[in-house]
C-alpha cells in the first residue's frame, strides 16, 4: 500500500529523521512509538505534505510520490489528523470539517448539506456538540474530535493519527477505536501514533518503534507488550512506571475548597488536599474539571464557595493572587494558555517565576542555570533553548509547561493533564518529580483523563460528573471500573 | 464660532422691520499651517464685527469635505455664505446647487469655475508668483542663483509656482537651482533647506511660495552660517516677516501681501448684503467681481501691513 | 454599532428636529459617505484576510485622473459624452482592480508586508496622479451626463421636497448598498468567504485544508481596487472635476476607523459587513452634528473625540 | 534593514560624494529624524505589546503648546530663561505622560481597542492645542536659551566645519540614542520587556502566566507619551515656537512605517528596537535623496514607493 524507504529530515537545530524505512498495509493499523522529539510527527508530516524530505523516498502502491502541499495529499487518498490542533475558532464545526471543499448550490454554500454531511461524521466519534457550534467555543477534547471528523471527511484510503488520544478521555478513546475498527473493515490503512502503549496492544496490528529518528524495529502486536515497546522506545531497562507512593500524610490541609461553583460547568465543588497528599480529579470530558481548577486558581469567576489556604481564607481574582499563596495551575491547553509559542524554550520555562531571575534586570547566569536544570530534570529534547518553542515536539512542549509552573516553587500544584502526548520514560520521569515534591510537602491535585496514571499516582481520587463531586475512591477502591461508574453514571453491578 | 450657534441665539428673531436676521455660514480650509489657520482667526474676528447675524464656520480637510460641509450648511436654511474653496474646480458644482437653492455668495481668492458667486473677492496666485519674482530680478540685476520653495502640489502652489517661472525663464541671469517642496510646513521647510544648502555651494536668494517655509528656511540657513549671502522673498504678509522686513531684517528685504484677512472683507460684504434686507438694492451697485490687488511690502510701508494681534 | 447609531440619531432629532426630520436628511447623509462606505466595506474584506490597505485613498485620486482624461480625450475627439462617460467609468473600476492585483501580487508573490507594500502604493499612486495633472486639478468637459454620476440617481416617485424637487437615490449611494449586499455574500454566503476568514483567522489551517491562501488574498485586494475605482469616479462626478491632490485623501484612514469602530478586528479572521455600514454612517453623522451645532471648530475634534468613545461604551453597554 | 540602509547609502555617496561624504551630513540626517526616531522606538514597544498609539502627533502638538504656554508664562513673570525653558521641558514631558497613562488606562481599564481610543485622542489632542491658540502659532519669548533645545548640544572636539562652526550634537540626537539605549534595555534586558512581549504575543497565555497584562500595557503608553513630549519639545525649540496645527503631524504614522519597515510585526509579540531606528534613518535618508536629487516634486512619492520596496527586497535578499 505505502512503503518508506531511508528517508531523511533536517531541522535548523535537530536531523529529526534519519533514513526510516516503513511499510504500510491495506486496511492495516500500524502503530508508531517513540520518545517524544523521535520524529514520528515528522514523518508523518512528510506522508501528508506538510514538509518536504531532504532524502529518501515513498511509494505509494508501488509508484514514487513526493506530495509538495497537503491537496497532492489528500488527492492521492492521504489525510491526516495532526497532533497540534489546526483549526479556524471563528468558524463552526461544520464550516471546519469541510474548509476548502464546501458543498455548494450554485454560487452560494449548500449550509443544508454541510450541516447534515458534518453530523454524520460526528455521528461516527460520538460528539456531544452539534455541527453549527463555533469551534472557539470548544475545549481541547472537543476540537480533538473536530479534527478527527475532519480527517474521516476526507474519505482518505490511509489515515494518519498522530496522537488523536492524547486530549480524550476513555470513553471517546473507545468510540475511537471503534470506529478505527469500522475503517479497517472498509480496508482503510492507518498510522496510529500514540504515546499509550496500552492503545497499541488493542487497536494495532504491528507497531514501529523510532528512536532519534532512527527505525529500530517493527514488530507484531502479538510479540510485543508495553513494556517491551518502553524499552524498545528509550533503549534502556525501565525499572517499574510508577514511583512508590509517599506515605499516606496527616495533618491540616494545605488547600481547602468549598462549594465553589461555575455557571453552566461546576456546582458545589469542595475537598481538601493535604500537605504531601496527590490527589487527582476524575470525569469525563466536558466535566468541569478544568473549570473548576481555573476557577480556584482565579482564571474564571466563580460564583460560589471559598478557598482557604493552611486553614487560612483568601481571596484569589487573578492567578496572581494565586501564585502569592503558593498555588500554581498547570493548563491543560499548552498550545493556547500554556506557553507562549512565539517565545524561546528557555524564556517560557522562567516566565511564571520571572521575578527570581530578573529583579528588574535579567540575570543571565542565573536564569541559564535553572533552565538548563528543569531541560536536564524533564529531559527536554530542544536542541536549542533559545530557539521558538514552536519548534519542539509536543511531548517536549508539554513538559516544558510543566517545568514553567514547578520552577515558581508552589505548595500547592494543581496539574491538568501533566503527561498529555509525554513518552513513558519522560512520565516516569514527571511522576518521580511529582512524588518527590510531595514527600517533601507539596499539595498536589491532579486532573487526567489516563486512569491508569491517577490509580498508579496518586493518594486518592476524587471524581466528577458535570461539575458535581460524586464520589471519593481511595487504596484499593481505586480501579477502572469504579471510577468509571462514577465519572459516567451506569449502574454499579461491578462493586 | 460660538457665534454661530443658532439655538443660543434664537435664531430667527427680528431685528428690523424688514424681517429676521441673517444667517450666514463661512466655508474654509481647515487651518493645517499658518496661512489657512489666520484664515480662521480672521474669519472669528470679522464675525464678531457682525452680531446683527448668526454665524456658522466650517472648516475642511479637503475639497470632498468642504462639499459635504456646504450641503449640510445649507440643508439647515441659511440666507448666504462665504465661501473660500479648498480647490477651485472641485467645489464649483456643490457651490452651483446651494445657488440653485437661492443662496447668496461670496467667493473669496479661489475662483469657480463657473460665473456662479455674487460677489468673486479674487485672490490672484500668478500675481503672487509673478511680482515676488519680478522682485528678485530687480534687486538681483538679473542675475543669480535661485532656490526654489514649493508648497504641496495644489492649483494655489501650481500657479504662484509658473507664474515665477515665467519670470526667471525670461531672464537669462536667474539661474533655478531647485524646486522642492516644503509642503507649506516650517518644519518640512527647515528640513529641505538644510539639505539644499549642503548641495548648492552658492545660493544667493530663496523665493518661497509663502512666508511659513521662508521662516523654516531662515532657521536652517543660520544653523549653516549663511546669513550673510542669502536672502528670501516668501508671502502671505505673516507679521513675523512683515516685522523683520520693517526692521530692515538683511534676509528679509520684502515680502508680498496675501493677506488672510481677505476672508474678514469677504465676510463684511456679506453681512452688509444681506442685514437689513435690501439686498436687491446692494445688488445694483455691489460689483461682481472684486480683484484683490497683490503688493509688494518693502520696508517703506511695511508698517500699514503689519498687525501684530493676528495670529498670522 | 446599530443602538449607538440610532441612539445619537435619535438624540440628534430631539435637538435639531428641524435638520434630522427633513426627509432630505438620511440620503443626504448616506451620499456624503457612500464613497467612503465603499471602500470601508471591501476594506473590512481585506481586514478579515488578514491585511490592510493603505493605497486606497491615493488609488482613488489616481483611477479617477485616468478616468476623467479618458472622458476629455473621447469628447475632445467627437465622441458622446454618454459614451464618454461609461469609458470614464469602466477605465476607472479597470484600472483600480489592476492597481488592487498589483498590491495582491506583491504582497503574496513578492512576500512583502501588506502595510508596506500598500504604504508605497499610497505615495506611488498619489505621485503619479498628480504627474498628470501637473500639480492642478483635472477638469471635466462634459457638464451634464459625466456630473450626473455623483448628483444622478433613481427618483423616489411620489415624494416632492420643497421647491418641488423630487428625492434622487444618487447613484453612489446605490453603489454604496450594492457593495454592502456583495460583499455581505461573499462573506457569509460563498466559499470565498469561508476561505478569506480561514486566512486571516489561521493561515496554516486555511494552508492545511488545501486552501489557495495566495489567492483568496489577491481577490481581496483587486476587490477592493475595483470598487474603490467606482467610488472614485463618483466622487470627480459629484465635483465634475478631480484635484489629483485631494481626491480620495485619507479615505484609507476614515475607512480603516469605520471598520474598527464597526467591531472588526485588526488581527485579521474576524469582522462583519453591516457593523462597518454603521460605523461609516456613525461617524459620518458625528461629522454632521458637528457642523450643524455651530461650534467652535477648534473645539470639534474634541467633542468628535469623546462622542467616538461614547459610542463604543453605549454599544458594549448593550451588546454584552 | 542594515544592509538595504548601508547599500542605499553607499550608492548616494557615489551618486553624490559632495553631499555625503561632508562630516555634517550624518548628523544632520539623524538630527533631522531625531523626533520622528525617538516617537519609533517607543512606538516599537506599544507595538510589540499588541497596541497602537495614533494619538502621539496630535499630542506633541498640545504637550508642546502647553510647554511653551509655561515658558512665556515664566518669562512674563520674569523668571529666568534658563528656569522657564527648564520648566516647559518638565511641563511637555510630564503632560505627554499623562496623557499617555489616559490612553492605557481607556485601553485597559475601558476595555476599548487601542486603535478606537487613540484614534479618538488624535482628534481631541490636536483640538485642544488649536483651541490654546486659534489653530495658530505660539511664539516662544525666549529666543536664545529654550532655542537651544533644538539647535544646542555636545561640541564635537578639535572637529571644524567649513565658515569655522564646530559639529554640534545636539539635544534630540542625544535624546534619540538614549531612547533607543533605554527601549531596547528594557526590552531585551528586563523583566517588563519579557512580560511586554508575553502580552503582544498570547495575552490570555500571559494571564495564565500571572503576568499583570494591563499594568504591563499602561506602561508601554506612558512611556510612549512621556518620550513624545521630550521630543515634542526638541521641535519647539528648533522652531522656536510652536505651530498647534502642524507640530507632530502625522508623526504617529511615520513612526509606524519605520517600526514595520523595521521589520516589526504589527500583529505584536515580536520586534526590535535597533531595526526601528534603522527604519527611521532609511526613511530620512530616502526623503533626503529625493530632495537632493533635483527630481520634480509630482514625480517624488512614485519614486519614494518603489525605493521602499526595493529596500525591503534588498534586505530579504540578505536576511534569510
Ligand atoms: N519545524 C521544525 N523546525 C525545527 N525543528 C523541528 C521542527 N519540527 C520538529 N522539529 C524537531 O524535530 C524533532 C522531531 O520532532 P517530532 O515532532 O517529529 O517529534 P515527535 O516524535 O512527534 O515527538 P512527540 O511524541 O513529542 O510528538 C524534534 O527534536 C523537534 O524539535
Ligand atoms: N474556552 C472554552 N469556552 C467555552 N466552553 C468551553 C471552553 N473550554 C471548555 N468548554 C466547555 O466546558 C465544558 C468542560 O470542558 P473541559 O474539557 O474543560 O472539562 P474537563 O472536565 O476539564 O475536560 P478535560 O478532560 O478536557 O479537562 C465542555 O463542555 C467544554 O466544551
Ligand atoms: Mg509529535
Ligand atoms: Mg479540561
Amino acid at each position: 500500500m505505502l512503503e518508506v524507504k531511508g528517508l531523511v529530515k533536517e531541522f535548523p537545530s535537530v536531523r529529526a529523521l534519519d533514513g526510516v524505512d516503513l511499510d504500510l498495509r491495506a486496511g492495516e493499523v500500524h502503530g508508531v512509538v517513540g520518545e517524544n522529539g523521535a520524529g514520528k510527527s515528522t514523518l508523518m508530516k512528510i506522508l501528508a505534505g506538510i514538509y518536504q524530505a531532504d532524502a529518501g523516498e515513498v511509494l505509494l502502491e508501488g509508484k514514487a510520490v513526493r506530495f509538495r502541499n497537503t491537496g497532492e495529499a489528500i488527492a492521492s487518498g492521504v489525510a491526516m489528523i495532526h497532533q497540534e490542533l489546526n483549526l479556524v475558532d471563528e468558524l463552526s464545526v461544520a464550516e471546519n470539517i469541510f474548509l476548502g471543499r464546501e458543498p455548494r448550490k450554485g454560487p452560494a454554500l449548500d449550509r443544508q448539506k454541510m450541516s447534515v454531511d458534518a453530523q454524520a461524521f460526528l455521528n461516527e466519534v460520538h460528539s456531544p456538540f452539534g455541527p453549527d457550534v463555533k469551534v472557539g467555543s470548544l475545549s481541547v477534547a472537543g476540537k480533538q474530535l473536530v479534527e478527527i471528523a475532519k480527517a474521516l471527511s476526507y474519505e482518505a484510503r490511509i489515515l494518519i493519527m498522530d496522537e488523536p488520544t492524547a486530549v480524550l478521555s476513555d470513553r471517546e478513546t473507545s468510540a475511537l477505536f471503534d470506529l478505527i475498527a469500522r475503517l479497517k473493515k472498509r480496508n482503510v490503512s492507518i498510522l496510529y501514533i500514540s504515546h499509550l502503549l496500552r492503545e497499541m496492544m488493542i487497536v494495532c496490528d504491528r507497531v514501529t518503534v523510532l528512536r532519534d529518528g532512527r527505525l529500530i524495529t517493527t514488530l507484531a502486536v502479538e510479540d510485543t507488550s508495553p513494556a517491551l515497546l518502553a524499552n524498545l522506545m528509550v533503549g534502556r531497562e525501565l525499572e517499574d512506571y510508577y514511583p512508590a507512593k509517599p506515605p499516606f500524610p496527616s495533618g491540616s490541609p494545605a488547600l481547602s475548597v468549598k462549594g465553589i461553583a461555575v455557571p453552566r460547568h461546576v456546582h458545589e465543588l469542595s475537598f481538601d488536599l493535604l500537605p504531601g497528599e496527590i490527589v487527582g480529579l476524575a470525569g469525563l470530558v466536558g466535566s468541569g474539571r478544568t473549570e473548576a481548577a481555573e476557577a480556584i486558581v482565579g482564571l474564571r469567576a466563580k460564583s460560589a464557595g471559598t478557598v482557604e489556604r493552611d486553614g487560612m481564607p483568601i481571596k484569589i481574582r487573578t492567578a496572581r493572587d494565586a501564585m502569592r499563596h503558593g498555588i500554581a495551575y498547570v493548563s491543560e491547553d499548552r498550545k493556547a494558555y500554556g506557553l507562549i509559542m512565539q517565545m524561546s524554550t528557555a524564556q517560557n520555562v522562567t516566565l511564571a517565576n520571572l521575578k527570581a531571575y530578573a529583579n528588574p534586570v535579567v540575570n543571565g547566569a542565573k536564569e541559564r542555570a535553572a533552565i538548563k536544570g528543569w531541560i536536564d530534570d524533564l529531559g527536554v529534547k530542544a536542541g536549542n533553548p533559545n530557539a521558538q518553542i514552536l519548534f519542539l515536539s509536543g511531548g517536549n512542549q508539554q513538559k516544558v509547561s510543566v517545568a514553567k509552573w514547578l520552577d515558581t516553587k508552589p505548595k500547592v500544584l494543581i496539574l491538568d493533564e501533566p503527561t498529555r502526548g509525554v513518552d513513558v520514560g519522560a512520565k516516569r520521569e514527571i511522576y518521580n518529580l511529582i512524588a518527590k515534591l510531595a514527600a517533601e510537602g507539596l499539595a498536589c491535585l491532579v486532573i487526567s483523563s489516563e486512569m491508569q496514571e491517577l490509580i498508579g499516582l496518586c493518594h486518592r481520587v476524587l471524581v466528577v460528573r458535570e461539575g458535581r463531586l460524586m464520589g471519593e475512591l481511595a487504596g484499593d477502591d481505586m480501579t477502572e471500573q469504579n471510577i468509571m461508574a462514577l465519572a459516567a453514571a451506569v449502574q454499579q453491578e461491578a462493586a | 464660532g460660538q457665534k454661530g450657534d443658532p439655538v443660543s441665539l434664537g435664531q430667527g428673531q427680528p431685528v428690523n422691520a424688514q424681517g429676521k436676521k441673517p444667517k450666514i455660514a463661512i466655508s474654509i480650509p481647515a487651518a493645517d499651517h499658518g496661512w489657512t489657520a489666520g484664515i480662521g482667526w480672521w474669519a472669528e474676528q470679522a464675525t464678531k464685527l457682525h452680531p446683527e447675524c448668526d454665524w456658522v464656520i466650517e472648516t475642511a480637510q479637503n475639497s470632498g469635505e468642504q462639499i459635504n460641509d456646504l450641503e449640510t450648511l445649507a440643508s439647515q436654511g441659511i440666507d448666504g455664505i462665504v465661501i473660500l474653496a479648498t480647490e477651485s474646480a472641485p467645489v464649483t458644482p456643490a457651490a452651483k446647487e446651494l445657488k440653485e437653492k437661492g443662496i447668496f455668495i461670496v467667493n473669496v481668492d479661489r475662483g469657480f469655475t463657473e460665473d456662479i458667486a455674487d460677489i468673486f473677492l479674487e485672490g490672484d496666485n500668478s500675481a503672487f508668483g509673478r511680482k515676488s519674482a519680478e522682485y528678485i530680478v530687480q534687486k538681483t540685476g538679473g542675475k543669480g542663483k535661485v532656490l526654489i520653495l514649493r508648497g504641496i502640489p495644489s492649483t494655489v502652489d501650481t500657479d504662484r509656482y509658473e507664474a515665477a517661472m515665467a519670470v526667471f525663464k525670461g531672464t537669462p541671469g536667474i539661474q533655478v537651482l531647485d524646486a522642492p517642496a516644503g509642503e507649506w510646513n516650517r518644519e518640512k521647510a527647515l528640513n529641505v533647506t538644510q539639505a539644499m544648502l549642503a548641495k548648492h555651494k552658492q545660493i544667493d536668494v530663496i523665493w518661497a511660495a509663502d512666508d511659513d517655509m521662508a521662516l523654516g528656511a531662515e532657521t536652517a540657513i543660520k544653523e549653516a552660517g549663511r546669513e550673510n549671502q542669502i536672502w528670501m522673498i516668501g508671502g502671505g504678509g505673516m507679521k513675523d516677516v512683515v516685522k523683520r522686513v520693517m526692521d530692515g531684517d538683511k534676509m528679509f528685504p520684502a515680502d508680498i501681501t496675501y493677506p488672510p484677512s481677505m476672508i474678514a472683507t469677504g465676510i463684511h460684504l456679506a453681512a452688509s448684503s444681506l442685514r437689513d434686507g435690501k439686498l436687491a438694492e446692494i445688488k445694483k451697485f455691489m460689483p461682481k467681481r472684486i480683484k484683490m490687488d497683490v503688493e509688494l511690502i518693502t520696508p517703506a510701508n511695511a508698517k500699514d501691513y503689519y498687525f501684530p494681534d493676528s495670529i498670522y | 454599532m446599530l443602538i449607538a447609531f440610532i441612539v445619537l440619531m435619535i438624540g440628534y432629532a430631539i435637538w435639531r428636529p428641524d435638520i434630522v426630520l427633513n426627509p432630505e436628511f438620511l440620503p443626504r447623509l448616506v451620499n456624503q459617505n457612500a464613497a467612503v462606505g465603499i471602500v470601508a466595506i471591501f476594506m473590512t474584506l481585506v481586514i478579515i484576510g488578514g491585511g490592510i490597505d493603505l493605497s486606497v485613498g491615493s488609488m482613488m485620486g489616481l483611477t479617477a485622473s485616468l478616468g476623467l482624461l479618458a472622458l476629455n480625450k473621447l469628447i475632445g475627439d467627437g465622441t458622446s459624452q454618454s459614451v464618454a462617460t461609461l469609458a470614464a467609468v469602466v477605465v476607472s473600476v479597470a484600472v483600480g482592480a489592476f492597481l488592487g492585483a498589483v498590491n495582491g501580487i506583491a504582497i503574496t508573490w513578492g512576500k512583502i508586508a501588506p502595510f508596506i507594500v500598500t504604504l508605497a502604493g499610497m505615495a506611488a499612486y498619489r505621485s503619479i496622479a498628480t504627474v498628470l495633472a501637473a500639480g492642478g486639478e483635472i477638469r471635466s468637459s462634459s457638464s451634464e451626463v459625466f456630473a450626473e454620476l455623483g448628483r444622478g440617481g433613481l427618483t423616489v416617485p411620489f415624494l416632492v421636497l420643497e421647491r418641488d424637487r423630487a428625492l434622487i437615490i444618487t447613484w453612489p449611494v446605490i453603489v454604496f448598498f450594492l457593495s454592502a449586499l456583495v460583499a455581505g455574500f461573499l462573506l457569509n454566503w460563498t466559499r470565498y468567504g469561508r476561505h478569506l476568514i480561514a486566512v486571516g483567522a489561521n493561515e496554516k489551517a486555511a494552508i492545511y485544508s488545501a486552501i489557495n491562501t495566495s489567492k483568496v488574498k489577491v481577490y481581496s485586494y483587486v476587490l477592493m481596487g475595483l470598487f474603490a475605482g467606482a467610488a472614485a469616479i463618483g466622487l470627480a462626478g459629484r465635483m465634475n472635476s478631480v484635484s489629483t491632490s485631494q481626491l480620495g485623501l485619507y479615505y484609507e484612514l476614515d475607512a480603516i476607523a469605520a471598520v474598527v469602530i464597526g467591531g472588526t478586528s485588526m488581527s485579521g479572521g474576524r469582522g462583519r459587513i453591516w457593523t462597518t455600514v454603521i460605523g461609516v454612517l456613525l461617524l459620518g453623522l458625528i461629522t454632521n452634528m458637528l457642523v450643524t451645532s455651530g461650534l467652535s471648530v477648534y473645539w470639534q475634534g474634541a467633542v468628535k473625540g469623546v462622542i467616538i468613545l461614547l459610542a463604543v461604551l453605549i454599544q458594549r453597554g448593550h451588546s454584552d
